[in-house]
C-alpha cells in the first residue's frame, strides 16, 4: 500500500522514541475490506458455466416480469390509477437478485423505489402498490413475507433492518436482513448510524445500494467525492463490495457471499451496485432538465434484461421457447395487475381512526363520531360518492 | 395595493420571483437545498435560480437535511444569508437538532454577536395527493421553538411580500409554503410587489361582525369561502389571516374578536397540540369577557397525515368551519 | 396507598426498581443507550442492570440518537420491548426524525400489523444548574405528534407505577422523566409497588374549592406548596396532576374546573406553544360557562432555557402562582 | 493490496464480457486516503531536530500553562465557582497545537471539552469559562478571535465549520476552519453530513478527532469497529491522518499539513488523534466505575507535558530556566483566573430577553415588564439578591 502522503512529507523517522501510546484497539487489517477497484461482474465469465441453471433462468423470468411490471405501473399512473410510481427500469437485476438471495425468514427493508424487490420477494403487487396508489399507507403486513414497509424518508430504514437483525441475534434466531438504499440515501446521518450499530452490534445485517447515478436531479458527483460508496464500508469496519449492479448473476454472487458471511456471524457488509435509472425519477419528474439523452443510450445498452438474456441465449441455457414463455408469463401477470388495479378500491373513512393507537382515546372517539355524522349527514344529502 | 399592471400569477411564481430580486439585490443571498440548482426544485420555486446566479449561489446540497442547514448555519456564521429548502415538510425532521438547538439559540447564546439570518423554506399542508411524509402541517413544532420567526403566506401579493421580508430579516425564519396554494392564482403586478414590513402582522380579510375565523396559510381560501356560504345563515364573518405564527399579532387578533365576540380558529395541522391550542387559549386570555362562547377550533383530526385517497376528510373543509360557527351558541345571545 | 413496610424512596430509585421488574418479568424488554450499561446512566437510573441483565439486556449503544432509537424499532419490529435513554432532553433533538416519522406512524401505517412497544425516557427541565441544552421542556414537541403517548410521573410512586405501565404499552410512550425530582423523596413502599393503569388518567393531588391549578411533573411541588401558601389568602385551590399529557384526561380536569370556576395552568416549558395553550383552550371549550375568569397560564418564559445562574428567574415558582391566582378575577364574583 | 475476499471466493473471471457499465466518477485511487497503520510520532525522531525551536519552546510553555489551567478549572469546581469542568488533562497537546497552528484568520470550532483550545487561542479565560460558570451560554464574542461558540451537542458544530469554510472560499478569501470532535461524537450523523459535504464541496476545513478512549464510560470498542477513526476519511474521498495525539509536536505537524492542504485548494482532512482523558468525564463523573485505575497509569507514563518537556530538555533545547519559567508563568496565570473567578459575575436578568431576537416581540416585552416587576416588588421586601 503507498504511504500517505503526510507521513511522507513530514520528516524524520524512527529514532530515540518514547514509548508509543498505547493501542485503543486492535489495529485490524483494512486491506481485506476494501472494494476492488472495478465493479465485480459475472455475466462473461466462467461464472455463468459455473451458475445453477436453474437459478440463471429463475433470474432471467423474474428480470422479464419485473421490467413488465415496471411498464406496467408506469402505464397506472398515466390512467390515474397509482398516485405516483418511482420507476426501477434498468435497476431489475438489483432489485431481482435482492429478492432471490432471501431465505424464507430472512427480512427486506426497501426504500420507496424498491416495490419490484417486494413484488419479487413474492408479495401481492397490488397490497405492494397500495402506498402508491393512495388508499393506504402500506398495503401488506409486513410480517407475513417478512418485508418492511416501504421507506419514504430516505436512509431511515437502515437502522431497522440493524435493530431487527440484532435482536435476531440475541434470540438466537437464523436471520438476516437486507436493507437497500439509494446513492442519495448514503448522505444521510441515519445511514452512518445504522451502519456504525450494525459493525459494532456485529449484526447480520447487507447494505445495498444501488447507486443508479442519481437522486432526483443530483448526480453523484455532488452527492459524494469518495472513490466509490463502497468505500465507506472500512470507516464502519465492515467490508465493502462493488459490483455491476445490471449483472444480475453478479449482484446475486456478491449479496449471497455477504448473506453467508452475516449467517456466519461475522457481522454486516456494505454492496455497492453500480446501475443506473433509465426513467425520470417518477412519472411527475422531468429528467430531460438535467441529463442528457445520450447518456440514457449508453446505459440502455447496458440493459440488465438484454444483458442475462444475451448471455444465457449464448450459452444455450435459455432456448426461444424460455423466452417466449418468460415474456408470456409477465403479460399475463401484467394483464392481472391491470385488471385489478381497475377495480376501485374500497375505503372506510373511519379507519383513519383506527390504528393510531392500541385503544382508541376518548379524543378520537369524538373525531370518529363527528367524522360519521358528517359521512352519515352527506349520504343523506346527495348520492353515494365515488372514491 | 398598486396601480401598475397587474395579470394573473401563481404563488409558486411570486415566490421564485422573491428569491430572484433578494439575489439580485445582496450577493450574500445563498440558496441550497435539494435539486435546487439544475431542476429548479421539485415544485420548481427555484428555476433557474441557478442559470442566472451560478452554482455557488443556487447550490445542489448532498441528501441530507441536518447538513444542510448545519453548513447554512456557518455559511451565516460568516456574513451570507441562505436561504434553505427542505424539500418537504416532514424531510425537514432530519434538521430539527439543528434548528432547536443552534438556529433558534445562536443569538441568544451570544449576546447578539452572532446573528443567524436564515431562512427555512419548508412546503407544507396536504391536499395535493401525496404518499405519507409529503402532507405534513409542523407548524406547531416551530412555534414552541423560542428564537425562530414563523412565516406562511396564503395570497400571492404575501408569497412574494413575506418572503422578502424573511430573507431581508436578521433573525432566522421558518418560511412555511402552503404546497396547495402554489398554484392559486391572483392578479398580481410582478413590476412593483411589495414586501411585507414589519414582519408580524395579521391581516384582516373580510370585515364581518358576527363572529372571526382566525386562520392561516392553506386554510384561508377554505375560510374565505366559508365566510360567503355563512352569508346564506345570517352570519357575517370576518376573517383574519395572520400571516405570521411568531411573533403572533395578539393586537389584531384580539381586536377583532372584542368586536365580534365570538371565534373560530382553522387550521389543518392536527388539532390537539397544534397552533390552535395556542391561538384559542391567547385569545381568550384578552377577550374573556367579550366572549359569547368559548373559541372553538377546526383543525385536522389528531392523527398521522392520511393517505391521498382519504384526505378529503381529514381537511377542515367549509362544511366543518360552518358547522363550528353554528355551535358558537347564538342561542344564548341577543 | 398500601399497608406494607414504607420507607423514604428517591424517584431515582423508583424508576430503577420499574426498569428491573419489568426486565425481570418480561425478557423482551431491553435497555438501550448512552452510558445505561457499565455506568449505570449519567443519572443511575440504569445502575446494576447490565450486571444483573447482561450487556445483551442493558445495552451502552454508539452516540447516536437517531440510531438508537432506528435500532430500537427494528428491536420492536422483531418483538422486543426497547426501552431507550436519551441522555438530556435536548439530545433527543437528533432522534425527532425517527420518532415522528416511524415511531410515532408504524401502527397505523400498517393497519396495526406492526406496532412498536417502544419507551422513550426523556430526562427533562430545568432546576439542576445544567449548562445549555442540558435543561429543556420539550414535551410541546411530542404533544403534537399523534400515535404517540407522552407521560410525565411527578411522585415516586407514579415514577414507578406509570414506568411499568409505559414499558407494558404496545404503543410507543415519551416518558418524560422532571430531572429535578430524581431526588425527591416520599415514602414508598418497594415490596408492593402499583403499576398505574391505565394510562391517561389525571388525578387530584389535593382537593379545593376556589380554582384548579393543572399540572404536571416539576411543577406539581410548585403548584401544592403554592396551594398551602394560598390559604393565607383565603383561596382554597385544588391541584390536578395530568400525569399523561397523551391521552389527555378530559374528564378530571373539566369535573374539577366546572366545580371551581376557575383555572391555571402551571408548567416549565415556554409559554408560547406550550402545552398549557392546549389545556387551556380545551378547558375552556369545555367548562366555558363555569368559568368566572379566562384559563390562566403560568409558564416558563419564550426563550431560549437561561443559564444556570438565571434559571431561577424563568422557573414558574409560588409566587407567580399566586399571582395568577389572584388575576382570576375574584371581585367579578360574590 | 490484497485481493478483497468476496471477489476471491467468487469463481470465474475475465472471459467474454458484454460492454461494462460506465463508471460513475473517475474512479480515484484511495490509497493516499488511507492512514498509516501506527500514529504519526515526532518526539524522538529528527522532526525534532529540524522544527523550528521557537515552535517547540511554544508548544512546551502552553503544555505546562494549560495542564495548569485544567487542575486550576477542576479545583474551581470543587469551590462552586464553575457548575460544571470537562478536563482536557491528558489532551493538552492536542488543544494547544489545535490553536497554534492557526493563523489570525483562521477558524476554531470546538466542542465541549475544548475550553483549552479556545484560551490557547487567545481568548479571555473567564470568558471562555463562562459558560462552565454559568452565568451565560458563549462568554466571548465569536468574531473576535475566530472562535465559534463551545459546541454542547457533540458533532453538531462540525457543519457549522464546513459552511464557514465554504462560504469563506466563495468569498475568495484565505482562511480555514479547523473542528474539533470526540471519538464518541464520530457516531453522530452530523459527523457524517458535515464531512461528506466538506469533501463535495472541497472546504477549506480541518476536522480533528481526539480520540481519547471513551465517551464518558463507552470505550472506543463500543463505539466503533473500525481499523481506526482516521479510515472513515476514505468513505468522503478526503485523506485520514493518523498522529500520537500526546505528541504535540506531530499533532501540529499533521494538522499543519493539513491546513496547508485546505488553504491549496484541495479539500478537507480528517486527523484522528490518540490520546487519552486522564481525569474522569467531568468532575460531576465516576471514572473508577468504568475503567480500572492501571489504565490511567500506563498513560500518565505517556504524559504528552512530560513527553515534550523530556525530549527538549534532553535535546538542550529547554534548560533549568525554561522549565522554572514556563511553571512560573503557569502559576502566574492560574492564580490570577483564581481571582477573577472568585469575583461575583454581574448578572442582569433582564438579559434573558435582550437577545432572543434582533427586535423584541410585544409577548416578551410583556414578559420582561413581568420579570422586572417581580424583581423589583423582592428588592422592597428583603436585602439585595446575591448572584
Ligand atoms: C429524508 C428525505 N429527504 C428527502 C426526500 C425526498 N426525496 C425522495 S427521493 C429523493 C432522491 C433519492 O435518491 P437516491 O437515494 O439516490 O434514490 P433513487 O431515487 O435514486 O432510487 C429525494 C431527495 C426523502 N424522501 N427523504
Ligand atoms: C448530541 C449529544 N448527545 C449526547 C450528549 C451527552 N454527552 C456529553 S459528552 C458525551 C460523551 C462525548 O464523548 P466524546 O465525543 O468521545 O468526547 P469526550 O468527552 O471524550 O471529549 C455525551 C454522550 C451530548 N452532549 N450531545
Ligand atoms: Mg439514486
Ligand atoms: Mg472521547
Amino acid at each position: 500500500m503507498k504511504k500517505s502522503s503526510t507521513v511522507q512529507e513530514l520528516p524524520g523517522a524512527a529514532a530515540r522514541r518514547p514509548t508509543p501510546p498505547p493501542a485503543w484497539q486492535p489495529r485490524t487489517d483494512p486491506a481485506p475490506l476494501l472494494p476492488d477497484a472495478e465493479p465485480y461482474r459475472a455475466l462473461g465469465t466462467d461464472a455463468v458455466a459455473d451458475a445453477d441453471p436453474g437459478l440463471l433462468l429463475r433470474l432471467h423470468a423474474e428480470l422479464v416480469r419485473g421490467r413488465r411490471f415496471n411498464t406496467q405501473a408506469t402505464a397506472l399512473t398515466k390512467q390515474g390509477r397509482l398516485a405516483v410510481y418511482p420507476s426501477s427500469t434498468g435497476q431489475e437485476a438489483c432489485e431481482v437478485a435482492a429478492a432471490l438471495v432471501l431465505r424464507e425468514q430472512d427480512w427486506l427493508f426497501p426504500s420507496y423505489r424498491d416495490t419490484l424487490a417486494a413484488v419479487a420477494r413474492g408479495l401481492d403487487p397490488v397490497e405492494v402498490l397500495t402506498l402508491l396508489r393512495g388508499d393506504w399507507h402500506t398495503g401488506y403486513d409486513p410480517h407475513e413475507h417478512r418485508v418492511a414497509p416501504l421507506s419514504t424518508p430516505l436512509a431511515t430504514q437502515l437502522p431497522h433492518a440493524v435493530g431487527l437483525a440484532h435482536a435476531a441475534r440475541l434470540k438466537g434466531d437464523d436471520l438476516v436482513a437486507l436493507a437497500l438504499v439509494g446513492d442519495g440515501g448514503t448522505s444521510e446521518g441515519d445511514f452512518h448510524e445504522a451502519l456504525n450499530f450494525a459493525a459494532v452490534w456485529r449484526a447480520p445485517v447487507v447494505f445495498l445500494v444501488q447507486n443508479n447515478g442519481f437522486a432526483i436531479s443530483v448526480p453523484l458527483a455532488k452527492q459524494s467525492a469518495a472513490p466509490s460508496l463502497a468505500h465507506k464500508a472500512v470507516g464502519y469496519g465492515m467490508p465493502g463490495r462493488l459490483v455491476d449492479g445490471n449483472d444480475a448473476l453478479a449482484v446475486h454472487m456478491v449479496l449471497t457471499e455477504a448473506m453467508a458471511r452475516a449467517r456466519r456471524g461475522e457481522g454486516p457488509t456494505l454492496v455497492e451496485a453500480v446501475t443506473y435509472r433509465i426513467e425520470a425519477h417518477t412519472n411527475a419528474d422531468d429528467a430531460t432538465r438535467y441529463r442528457p439523452d445520450d447518456e440514457v443510450e449508453t446505459w440502455r445498452a447496458h440493459d440488465p434484461v438484454r444483458l442475462l438474456e444475451d448471455e444465457l441465449t449464448a450459452r444455450g441455457i435459455l432456448g426461444e421457447d424460455g423466452v417466449r414463455q418468460a415474456a408470456e408469463a409477465a403479460e399475463a401477470m401484467a394483464a392481472r395487475l391491470r385488471d385489478r388495479m381497475n377495480a376501485e378500491p374500497v375505503l372506510d373513512p373511519m379507519d383513519l381512526f383506527a390504528h393510531v393507537y392500541a385503544d382508541q382515546t376518548s379524543q378520537l372517539r369524538e373525531q370518529a363520531a363527528q367524522l360519521r355524522a358528517e359521512l352519515a349527514a352527506s349520504d343523506e344529502e346527495g348520492p353515494g360518492e365515488t372514491r | 395595493m398598486t396601480t401598475v399592471a397587474v395579470k394573473p400569477a401563481t404563488m409558486a411564481q411570486a415566490l421564485r420571483r422573491a428569491l430572484r430580486d433578494a439575489m439580485a439585490e445582496d450577493p450574500s443571498v445563498h440558496v441550497l437545498g435539494e435539486d435546487v440548482g439544475t431542476l429548479g426544485g421539485v415544485f420548481r420555486i427555484t428555476d433557474g435560480l441557478a442559470a442566472e446566479f451560478g452554482d455557488d449561489r443556487c447550490t445542489d446540497t448532498p441528501l441530507a437535511e441536518a447538513g444542510i442547514l448545519g453548513t447554512a448555519v456557518g455559511m451565516a456564521m460568516y456574513g451570507l444569508r441562505p436561504v434553505v429548502e427542505m424539500q418537504f415538510d416532514a424531510f425537514a425532521y432530519p434538521s430539527f437538532e439543528q434548528l432547536i438547538s443552534h438556529v433558534a439559540k445562536m443569538r441568544n447564546r451570544t449576546r447578539g454577536a452572532m446573528p443567524l439570518p436564515i431562512t427555512v423554506r419548508v412546503p407544507y399542508g396536504g391536499g395535493i395527493g401525496g404518499v405519507e411524509h409529503h402532507s405534513d402541517s409542523s407548524e406547531a413544532y416551530y412555534m414552541a421553538t423560542p428564537g425562530l420567526h414563523v412565516v406562511t403566506p396564503a395570497t400571492v401579493d404575501d408569497a412574494y411580500g413575506l418572503l422578502r421580508a424573511a430573507i431581508a430579516s436578521d433573525d432566522p425564519v421558518v418560511f412555511l409554503e402552503p404546497k396547495r396554494l402554489y398554484w392559486s392564482k391572483a392578479a398580481w403586478s410582478p413590476d412593483a410587489p411589495a414586501v411585507v414590513e414589519p414582519v408580524g402582522r395579521a391581516v384582516v380579510r373580510r370585515r364581518g361582525s358576527s363572529a372571526t375565523l382566525i386562520t392561516y396559510g392553506p386554510s384561508l381560501p377554505v375560510c374565505l369561502e366559508a365566510a360567503e356560504a355563512a352569508r346564506a345563515e345570517g352570519w357575517d364573518l370576518e376573517v383574519v389571516d395572520l400571516r405570521s405564527l411568531v411573533p403572533f399579532d395578539d393586537e389584531t387578533v384580539a381586536e377583532s374578536v372584542r368586536r365580534t365576540g365570538r371565534a373560530v380558529v382553522v387550521h389543518e395541522s392536527t388539532g390537539f397540540g397544534g397552533p390552535g391550542g395556542e391561538i384559542a387559549a391567547r385569545v381568550t386570555e384578552r377577550c374573556f369577557h367579550h366572549l359569547e362562547a368559548p373559541v372553538l377550533r377546526v383543525a385536522g383530526f389528531d392523527i398521522p397525515y392520511p393517505p391521498p385517497m382519504l384526505e378529503r376528510h381529514h381537511l377542515p373543509g367549509v362544511d366543518r368551519v360552518l358547522d363550528a360557527v353554528a355551535r358558537l351558541q347564538w342561542e344564548t345571545e341577543s
